[in-house]
């Protein structure tokens, strides 16, 4: 099987077979033969070449998270990164913004309405999380096109509390 | 004798209260809000009892409520560990009129070290060192103009209520002094709603060292040693150590001797810390009496081989101190380091979300106050602490080498912690020497960034990758002949949360 | 300087090692036979080698393979544990001439306490109290008829290469003389292709106390105060402590100095223990010096501040030890409990099979040392120890209290243990009021049973059973709306194993 | 739901009745209300009267293994005791006795024949564990009636080694 995986922003191609109890690893520059002893659900271990890597895994919403020597990888597959219904940064084609919060938390504050003009940086709404308060602001100048959580909602990073859209 | 605790808190100090507890053979009564029914201290005590909603003011700041669990349980003490009803004279005072045993210091104690501005009043009179400032809250503009050209620019001005860096801020001259104390008023009073602000000298670049002490009701008070807290982020302590880098045994011998007499000045029992700040040229300043047992105790308890908890309880119950100042001794090095929910990529905002799968070190010397485990759920209501990793060794270096270690042994999956952060702080070339100061993050770790592109694991991070999509794809599929069990088989495990 | 080295062994203590050895920046290289290729030393070694079957003749104690590896992975050292090829002279010797440093004591010390005989002829003559007893292996029957005699009723009979309590006999007259002589003789000749025995006086309920010691290649030595190890089954250890409850100050410093001085006199370098038994009159008498480092070593760390894994590759590397004798010093109580994979109703036989699930305790001066987790297959090929677990309190009260709550926190579920025994012994007032020698186990708990009948919490396992049960049966359903994931639906893992 | 569940050789009835995100438990003796709280697959918190429970819980062949208070159960289901094989005490209704290894391990050394006429007390065969060796005895007079294993086969408890035959 090939997989484009995305770490970090960069897409790396894997393809992986299983052979007499090993895998036979492709990853374009060279070839690698691996064994994946499992230890539990979410506990393996590799080897290359005699040396072991454990590492520590769990798939969530698409998402692939894993921890090997020490550091943390968060592992998409190329596909399901085109699922993602809105750009984060810059405007979309149809000029229009999405604003998501920085940090999941609770809306605390809608400062806005439909169909108001803001400025850019003019704050927008004021998410709460863990004490802590944030303001999310405009960062384009445009019309409140659509509001999707009213307040005390829960929200996180993923799902545009609100959309923007420039107009002309 | 107390034989029974209600834990007026959560999270890793009610496990450690607890397990304290569960030692002296006392009885325990946790108390939970709504989203902390399965937490590790609900898991641990005897009995538990649901208070409110996750909203602090409904659950662990409810005080007729959790007094009320106190008298149906029959618990005759409560412990308040840190933070909520920890440093809450009222409440200290509403223990002792229910005749509850609080685990702290006598309410009257504690409403004095509580106000900054009686307490700087107090120890001028008993001639402890303090920063060089205002005695009393200014009234009008002059004051303020005369009190900084008195102290010398830069001058902090601060609330007399304060905590936390609220209404805190640095003045460089005369020009900024009028804007600055405006708006720091503001800040004050909607932050405490007491405007009352004050100033005092900016010290540059100082150390936070504080001492232990404990203090029982017969007049024995003893202090514990120093530990360093330098390094902050926002006034928040995220590293500790014990003992200072820079302290001489002399000037070690001074300051206890100061913190003793802090403490007796004022009258306080029980636990607690006494702050200072060490300038460059080795003075040093009370700045507090923290009023609680600290987040970072574990530090003195390695060292010194005492238990602090253990110790709080026993004061409380009218005990006498079993140990001279003159048989304390510091043995080795300890270093923590706070494990966050935060994103240090993304200003430190707090991370929370499910734990899908948590793995923490241990091995010799390796202590790991925690309350996590795999699929808890890290909620935005509550500080985002989550552990607490303290290492001891023989030496700083070795310490210093072993929280490496362990830092990379500390497996969290799901949310965002800054262990990766903390590890690049303890090999910085700055920390390794000891050079630290309450400035060593901004200064040397603002513009820190997780090492993208420099990660060293790819290849292998890639390759279990790969092979978890293949086995996910396939159901049944199994990797090897002499499987145990199949987690292939059992998808819905990885699943989790959603 | 040593920058990687070879572990020869499996289990905890390969596991010790490598930590001590990552913390120092040395890399490791594990080896394991056929079964254990997912141990826990293997995870966490940064290479690992497969040495073969599961039969250690032909993996932990197969010394060309061993050698061979070492070479090729170019490791300057090997440590090789305890057990297995740890006092193994040949191996010690076979390792200097390949110029690969052996993590012990050099081969002539190592073969010169190895000898039980000879060993004693040097202590005499280094005027060492040694049991009364034969000079030497004896030749005749009248022989040990004329030294019983000079002795006195009982005797002990016991192998000169001997270990382990075989080939010993207790023997009480004359009259049980002749054949007890010629069975020993018998079991000696099959258990060590020696038939060499000799007599000594028979002890009556001693203390086994030893004393922990370092010496470098400087000729500098001390002793780590004692471990007190009374508490056997078999010969076999399974609870130590330090301090010893018997030892007065004086009685500690004498031992301590005998100790330093068999070390000198047999010429030993790097960690070692000497063993003593004290009689009911505080006798002491020199047994045996255990020539590696000891399962039971953590208690001397907790209790002394020193790391002595640490401290044997610093001597094998060739430094100076870096502390005096009298800069050291006990600080509080430690207790080491040995959990076994053994049925304790079933005379201690080993029981084994695939640990369905495992939680191992933790908290303040817990330390656990184990190589567990869920799903590992504990075979029958090795040892049946699993872990130790160590308490450390202020006081030996609080130490064993802390015992108690950490042995009912350790949870194995799939195999038997001697978890539940241990802590019947800790709760024993024998042992409470610290009343222990070598009888201890077979005077007191001989006919243990497990509380059967007497268990508190058959109607909380009756509710959980019942409940696995409904929820089993039914795949899919859901026990509560909440339910962060769902081990109903993924019934495969409940199955570990076939 | 009814249960016969076995605990240390003694049958207890439990039923149990889900009920509004709660249990209904019925022993007999007493009606209990309880929560159960999942932690994870292997670990559970049973809620009764606000008193808290955290037990460990695994399924494997037919039996429950559960620990809970600091105490270790395994628990069987009535019926499938039934299904055991043979009787560890004493001889059967036809005659035989199953000789079984009182540990699991490997079959050192088989010290008869089949057919062969042994006595009480007389070494059957030496099995090997974790370095121990044990040997096997006898327990009554009879003669081998089968042999199951050879030499250097794995063994557990439940499966006889060999079957002796009482012969008058």
């Amino acid at each position: 099987m090939e997989y484009e995986l995305i770490i970090d922003g960069e897409i790396h191609k894997v393809s992986v077979e299983p052979k007499d109890g090993k895998y036979i690893i492709d990853l374009g520059k060279k070839r690698i033969e691996a064994f994946c002893e499992i230890i539990d659900p979410n506990s393996f271990l590799l080897v290359i070449d005699e040396k072991t890597y454990p590492f520590y895994m769990a798939f969530h919403e698409k998402k692939i998270h894993l921890s090997v020597g020490g550091e943390k990888f968060v592992i998409q597959e190329a596909e399901s990164k085109k699922e993602k219904r809105f750009e984060r940064e810059g405007v979309d084609i149809e000029g229009k913004k999405a604003i998501c919060a920085p940090m999941p938390g609770k809306i605390l504050k809608i400062l806005v309405e439909e169909g108001e003009k803001v400025r850019k940086n003019q704050s927008l709404a004021i998410v709460e999380a863990m004490k802590m308060e944030h303001e999310i602001r405009a960062s384009i100048e445009g019309f409140v096109k659509k509001i999707n959580f009213k307040e005390d909602d829960l929200v996180d990073t993923e799902e545009p509390i609100l959309e923007l859209e420039v107009k002309d | 004798m107390i034989n029974k605790i209600l834990i007026a808190n959560r999270g890793e100090i009610a496990v450690r209260i607890i397990r304290a507890c569960k030692e002296m053979g006392i009885s325990t009564v946790a108390v939970y809000s709504e989203v902390d029914r399965k937490a590790l201290h609900v898991q641990l005590a005897d009995e538990a009892y649901l208070l409110g909603s996750p909203a602090p003011l409904e659950s662990y700041l409810n005080m007729d409520k959790i007094i009320e669990v106190a008298r149906m349980t029959k618990a005759c003490a409560i412990h308040p560990g840190y933070g909520f009803l920890a440093e809450n004279s009222e409440f200290a005072k509403r223990c002792e009129t229910e005749k509850i045993i609080f685990i702290g210091p006598n309410s009257k104690a504690l409403a004095l070290v509580g106000d900054k501005v009686e307490s700087r009043k107090t120890m001028t009179q008993a001639k402890i060192p303090i920063i060089p400032g205002m005695k009393a809250k200014g009234e009008n503009l002059d004051d303020f103009i005369n009190q900084a050209e008195k102290i010398g620019y830069p001058v902090l001005l601060k609330a007399s209520a304060g905590g936390g860096g609220k209404g805190m801020r640095i003045i460089n001259s005369k020009e900024e002094l009028k804007s600055s104390v405006e708006a720091g008023m503001r800040e004050a009073k909607s932050a405490f709603g007491d405007e009352s602000v004050y100033l005092e000298k900016y010290i540059q670049q100082p150390r936070h060292i504080e001492f232990q002490v404990l203090a029982d009701y017969h007049g024995n008070v003893v202090h514990l040693f120093e530990r360093e807290c330098s390094i902050q982020r926002r006034h928040q302590k995220i590293v500790e150590e014990t003992p200072s880098t820079i302290l001489t045994p002399e000037l070690r011998e001074k300051m206890g001797e100061v913190a003793v007499k802090v403490i007796k000045t004022t009258g306080y029992t029980n636990a607690g810390t006494v702050e200072f700040l060490l300038d460059k040229d080795k003075n040093y300043y009370f700045l507090e009496v923290n009023a609680r047992v600290q987040v970072e105790h574990p530090i003195t308890e390695l060292t010194i081989g005492i238990d602090l908890v253990k110790s709080q309880i026993r004061i409380a119950s009218g005990e006498k101190l079993t140990f001279k100042q003159e048989k304390l001794s510091q043995r080795g090095h300890a270093i923590e380091c706070r494990i966050y929910a935060e994103d240090p990529e993304n200003d430190f905002l707090p991370s929370f979300g499910k734990i899908l799968f948590v793995k923490e070190p241990c091995g010799p010397g390796i202590r790991n106050d925690s309350s996590l485990y795999s699929g808890l759920d890290v909620t935005m209501h509550y500080d985002p602490i989550l552990a607490k990793l303290i290492c001891w060794a023989e030496t700083r270096e070795e310490a210093r080498k072993k929280m490496i270690m362990a830092l990379s042994g500390y497996v969290i999956l799901g949310i965002k912690t800054q262990i990766d952060f903390l590890r690049d702080l303890m090999l910085h070339p700055e920390f390794i020497s000891g050079n630290t100061h309450t400035d060593f993050i901004p200064k040397y770790l603002s513009d820190w960034k997780e090492k993208k592109g420099k990660k060293k694991f790819v290849e292998q991070a890639l390759i279990g990758a790969a092979i978890g999509m293949l086995n996910k794809g396939k159901k049944g599929a199994r990797v090897e002949k002499k499987l145990m069990f199949d987690p292939w088989l059992s998808l819905g495990n990885w699943e989790i949360g959603a």
